[in-house]
């Protein structure tokens, strides 16, 4: 079997590098093909790596704060490059400051994500998500 | 390269400074000779430099926490508060990560977007664009001498908005705000535009205004060993030093290991004076800076009170002249001020337990400042041989060869070749060298300590205990046990 | 006096409990027999001792804290936070002040009164009063082992019930639960009543049961002299010893001054050692206790938890066995379960961190060891003249000469003459020194270190200064600086 | 002038001496004379202690938590002793844990106490509102 395709990335002009690093190999432990774009991405370089090895999945990272305005928008570009529900999961810091995880989920869901995770969440946990997305869908 | 290890000529510094200046509209705010009076006029408890020294000679720690946030007043009442309520000694600006960027344009809507929302929604105060003016008003509303923190690669046009706002240090540097904050940014570039900002503080420094500069020694945070950290601080003081920069403070980011600890405090403010003394910069005032815990942090508030504490202890048993202060909701987001202002109590409490206590001298510690020495002496040295005496084309170079490698930088022009492990005591140990050009002995040094570990913990030296390690803190131990 | 240091006979024994047991009702449910039985069936982990000589075996620093509410239910519901939530590695029950001075009368009011408010209207858990059932209950709906912590000058009846209980430690001696928690009770009252209690713990361990006995420290909580505190620690080690105690935790409250504390518990520990096997107790397994700084607090939670994890820094680097963890509502008033919890997890973070680091052996901490053992020995030498040869004579005359004299007790039967100050560094030492059968040279050391701090605050050594110095930690610093 | 009598004590089972040492030794050099029953004293005590001495002010210090019982009764007993009028000041840490302290001063208050300090208070903070209360009965 094929293995499948995760783009993997830090958006913004967030330097965090160290959870990418880490998320790269558990990822590519787990049997996935990770395609690591790196931290200091823009929106267009998540969607042009989705666009151009056909992933099924975008993990985009925020740790600095910005994940709020840096996100914004990204389900809608993907839809129009044609990413047709490709799962979108955003994991990290991705608020400033310590707020009502209820309430940051929700502005998150909102904007299109599949999947939002709180600060601290393993690796394990996003790869035992996405087998289950990736099942459901086939 | 053209570039040389050299003091900026006034001529070529004045018409670089004509293209800074137009980085963006409130560059047209600074006037030099304006900002000399200004400076003039800032009492020495406001003075950065000075009360750092009074600190170093009288052998108490200070303590300076992080905070920024993008409105003005707002950033004014943050300061005050942890001034006034926290304690701090000394008082910080946390810039944020679009004007690190250089991207002023982003940072105005992240100030449109805040006033609307009601709530920060950007991680630090854009100095930039609040302009001289703006950061005046801090100055004036606040007791304490103040500090630009950031991640800055170019941060020239910052240096000079803050310098003229009354703001009496700069925290960074062309190797330390490059490579732990940057993916495309040369080596060459950063440490050509940190020149500058040296040049700035000499050129004050010539006027007779004494401004602190502080390369940022945590580099990356993530499990850097002491030599690698100190090899960076000592260039970077170097470099400030023939720029006429006079009050350098080098620092190191706490790895979890008292001993080695104490012993990387020691080294780093031993060699630094060393080294100056050797190339000729002989009236720099070396002080030093303790940074707690730099890595992931425990979610959990008491915790992290626990992390606070210890790396407050360890600064003060190190003497360090200033410990920067984590808070207990590191973890998590920015912290609030009464979160940052407990950060602060916390460690002021432990400092002023400790004032006057130092780790006794001991063999143990003896022992580690000497490999801590040795390591440093390597990497110096050869850096030194690939730019033939010029340490600026060295500096280079050893990025370029891996002699100087950061772990888990972001920088493509880093190896990222080495690779730490903690070992059976806690203590950061290089576990694959790459090519960091170090003698037999300390090869074997490195590897017989992380054997003992691997020989504890039944289990090879790998990768995998460098990831235990990484998350350990955050789940409560020192050391990623299996 | 009559009283001699001889393992109680057989015979005495068993009318003395007689008597002890007509103390309160629930007296009678204790079946000497039947509790052997009971605590046979003690599991590994749930035995204070054995978890102790574990953590001493393997080198780790426990973490306990205190607690005790006077309804069984809560009492259990805090336990289990505190284990649970907190990490505690040992349970704590505390008992109420008014048990501690056998008024179970009164402790039935309190309970009573405790659940008419819904709040609890007494400090600490009343044991005798709930009986064995009461206890057991409590032992086993917990998963960790259990002790007694209280200040019960009179003990007997209390160590009947809670052993039988399940609880496999009791906290106290003749000294350090009269001394400072009493005022009319004569020293060989309750030696005697001790004597008793380790009697007990002697019976039982002649029936293969091992339960831990704790002399209590820390004393007044109030500077006290580290050689002091160690004098009373060795004369209750020595003591239970005789009576058939082969467990026994010494133990010593935070002084602040890190190089002297970690030699308090050197010292406390060889010499423990030392003179048990001197006087032919060779089987007893000695573990130690590092108490948290004992004095006033600070009232603001950050600061105490930089007093909590400060503490918790030195316990771990004096390899102490295990540590007794205050909480940041110290200052006001029993803790909630909550904040009780969060002293225990700042504790082990720190705990964890320091795993298997200790304080490098050096001059400076070797010098303070010797100068413990040294003024430990006046004090033990001169006891023993003065028992001519018999520990319990020697102690009761020491307390009546003022040879042993413990600084701010509230018993008439202490002397009183001694006041203890800081030294330059934050140290103990003896400003005022009574009738303390010191040296000339020791004499000389302690003025020459509290000169040493008169001259740089440019006062004379006085009261003043120990005043100064009570409230410092309170207010945020060790020393009290004019 | 004579000096103003105080009695001084820690009040029920309660065993902390440092503070009760430390106002004797305030309240002392701050030209009062101190009747100091000490720690462990029933409210018998104080009340005896006052009669004898025909002090002006009674300081109950409370530390060990117990307070709120051992306090009960305490000023109905004075005046049946025919201490009339005399002041009731209690200090320490009153009441067990951290309470609201409204509630807690009310609460006292309303045993008959003229003054009630919450933990921490200093020696001077005492001795200078007993200087203003003698004061105004001149
Ligand atoms: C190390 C660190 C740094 C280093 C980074 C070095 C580097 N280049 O990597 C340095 C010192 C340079 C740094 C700088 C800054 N930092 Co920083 N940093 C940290 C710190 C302490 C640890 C981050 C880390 O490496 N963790 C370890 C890794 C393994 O964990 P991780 O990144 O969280 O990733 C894991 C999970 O979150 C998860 N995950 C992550 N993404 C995703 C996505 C998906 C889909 C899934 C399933 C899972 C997942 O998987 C990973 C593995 O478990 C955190 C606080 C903390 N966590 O304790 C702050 C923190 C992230 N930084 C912060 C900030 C603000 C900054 C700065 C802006 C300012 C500053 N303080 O100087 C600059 C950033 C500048 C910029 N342009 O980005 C804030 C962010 C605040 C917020 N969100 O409200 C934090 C939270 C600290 C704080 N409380 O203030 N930082
Ligand atoms: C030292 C200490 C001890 C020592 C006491 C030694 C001794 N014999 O004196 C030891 C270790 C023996 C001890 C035992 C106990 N203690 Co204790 N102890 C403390 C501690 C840490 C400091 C007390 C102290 O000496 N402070 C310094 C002196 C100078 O201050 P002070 O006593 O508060 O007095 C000042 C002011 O309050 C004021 N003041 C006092 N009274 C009055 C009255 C008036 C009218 C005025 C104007 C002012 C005033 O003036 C003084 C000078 O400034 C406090 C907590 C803290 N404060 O940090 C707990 C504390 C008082 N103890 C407490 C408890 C529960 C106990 C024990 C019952 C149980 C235990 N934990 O083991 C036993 C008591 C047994 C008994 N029968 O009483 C609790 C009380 C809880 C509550 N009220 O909810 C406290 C608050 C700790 C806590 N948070 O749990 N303790």
């Amino acid at each position: 079997m094929e293995k499948k395709k995760i783009v993997l990335g830090v958006i913004g002009s967030d330097c965090h590098a160290v959870g990418n690093k880490i998320l790269d190999y558990s990822l590519t432990d787990a049997g996935f093909k990770v395609v690591n774009i790196g931290v200091l991405s823009p929106q267009e370089d998540f969607i042009n790596a989705a666009l151009e090895t056909s992933a099924e999945a975008i993990f985009v990272s925020s740790l600095y704060g910005h994940g709020e305005i840096d996100c914004k928008g990204l389900r809608e570009k993907c839809d129009e490059a044609g990413l047709n529900n490709i799962l979108l999961y955003v994991g990290g810091n991705i608020v400033v400051g310590k707020q009502e995880w209820k309430d940051v989920e929700k502005r998150f869901l909102d904007m299109g994500f599949d999947r939002v995770y709180p600060p601290g969440t393993s690796a394990e946990k996003g790869i035992s998500d996405l087998r289950e997305d990736l099942g459901k869908r086939g | 390269m053209n570039l040389k290890n050299k003091r900026i000529s006034d001529e070529d510094f004045f018409k670089e400074r004509e293209e800074v200046l137009v980085g963006w509209p409130t560059g047209k705010e600074v006037d030099l000779q304006e900002a000399v009076d200004y400076l003039k006029k800032v009492p020495v408890e406001k003075n950065f430099a000075k009360v750092l020294e009074n600190a170093k000679n009288a052998g108490i720690t200070l303590a300076q926490p992080r905070a920024g946030v993008p409105l003005i007043d707002k950033h004014i009442e943050l300061l005050n508060h942890l001034s006034k309520e926290g304690g701090a000694d000394l008082l910080p600006s946390t810039i944020d990560a679009y004007s690190r960027l250089n991207r002023y344009a982003e940072c105005q809507v992240g100030i449109d977007e805040s006033i609307k929302a009601g709530r920060a929604m950007m991680n630090g105060f854009p100095a930039v664009n609040h302009g001289v003016k703006g950061c005046r008003e801090v100055y004036e509303s606040v007791d304490k001498p103040l500090q630009a923190r950031h991640g800055t690669p170019d941060s020239r046009l910052l240096a000079e908005i803050i310098h003229a706002g009354g703001w009496t240090s700069n925290e960074g540097g062309g190797i330390s705000y490059n490579v732990p904050y940057a993916k495309d940014v040369s080596i060459e570039k950063s440490l050509s535009d940190w020149m500058y900002c040296d040049r700035l503080v000499g050129f004050y420094a010539e006027q007779g205004i004494i401004i602190n500069r502080e390369p940022f020694g945590p580099l990356t945070g993530t499990l850097v060993p002491p030599s690698m950290a100190i090899v960076t601080g000592i260039i970077e003081a170097l470099l400030a030093a023939e720029q006429g920069v006079k009050s350098i403070t080098v620092g190191f980011g706490q790895c979890g290991n008292l001993v080695q600890d104490v012993a990387a405090i020691r080294a780093l403010e031993e060699l630094t004076e060393e080294y100056l003394k050797e190339y000729g910069y002989d009236d720099v005032v070396v002080t030093t800076v303790f940074h707690q815990w730099m890595g992931g942090f425990p979610e959990d508030e008491a915790k992290a009170f626990g992390v606070i504490s210890f790396g407050s202890a360890t600064a003060a048993l190190a003497g360090a002249t200033k410990v920067i202060v984590k808070t207990p909701h590191e973890a998590i987001g920015i912290p609030t001020k009464e979160a940052n202002a407990s950060g602060i109590k916390a460690t002021k409490m432990v400092l002023n337990m400790l004032e006057g206590q130092r780790l006794p001298s001991s063999k143990a510690l003896e022992a580690e400042i000497e490999m801590i020495k040795a390591e440093t002496k390597c990497i110096m040295d050869k850096t030194f041989e690939l730019g033939n005496g010029d340490l600026i084309v060295g500096t280079v170079k050893g990025f370029e060869t891996g002699v100087i490698d950061i772990p888990f930088a972001p920088s493509k022009y880093n190896a990222g070749k080495i690779m730490p492990a903690r070992d059976n005591n806690g203590a950061v140990r290089y576990f694959m060298t790459g090519n960091v050009p170090f003698t037999k002995d300390i090869l074997d040094f490195n590897k017989a300590k992380l054997e003992e570990r691997a020989k504890f913990e039944k289990r090879e030296i790998s990768f995998q205990m460098t990831i235990d390690d990484i998350f350990a803190v955050g789940k409560g131990k020192l050391i990623g046990r299996p």
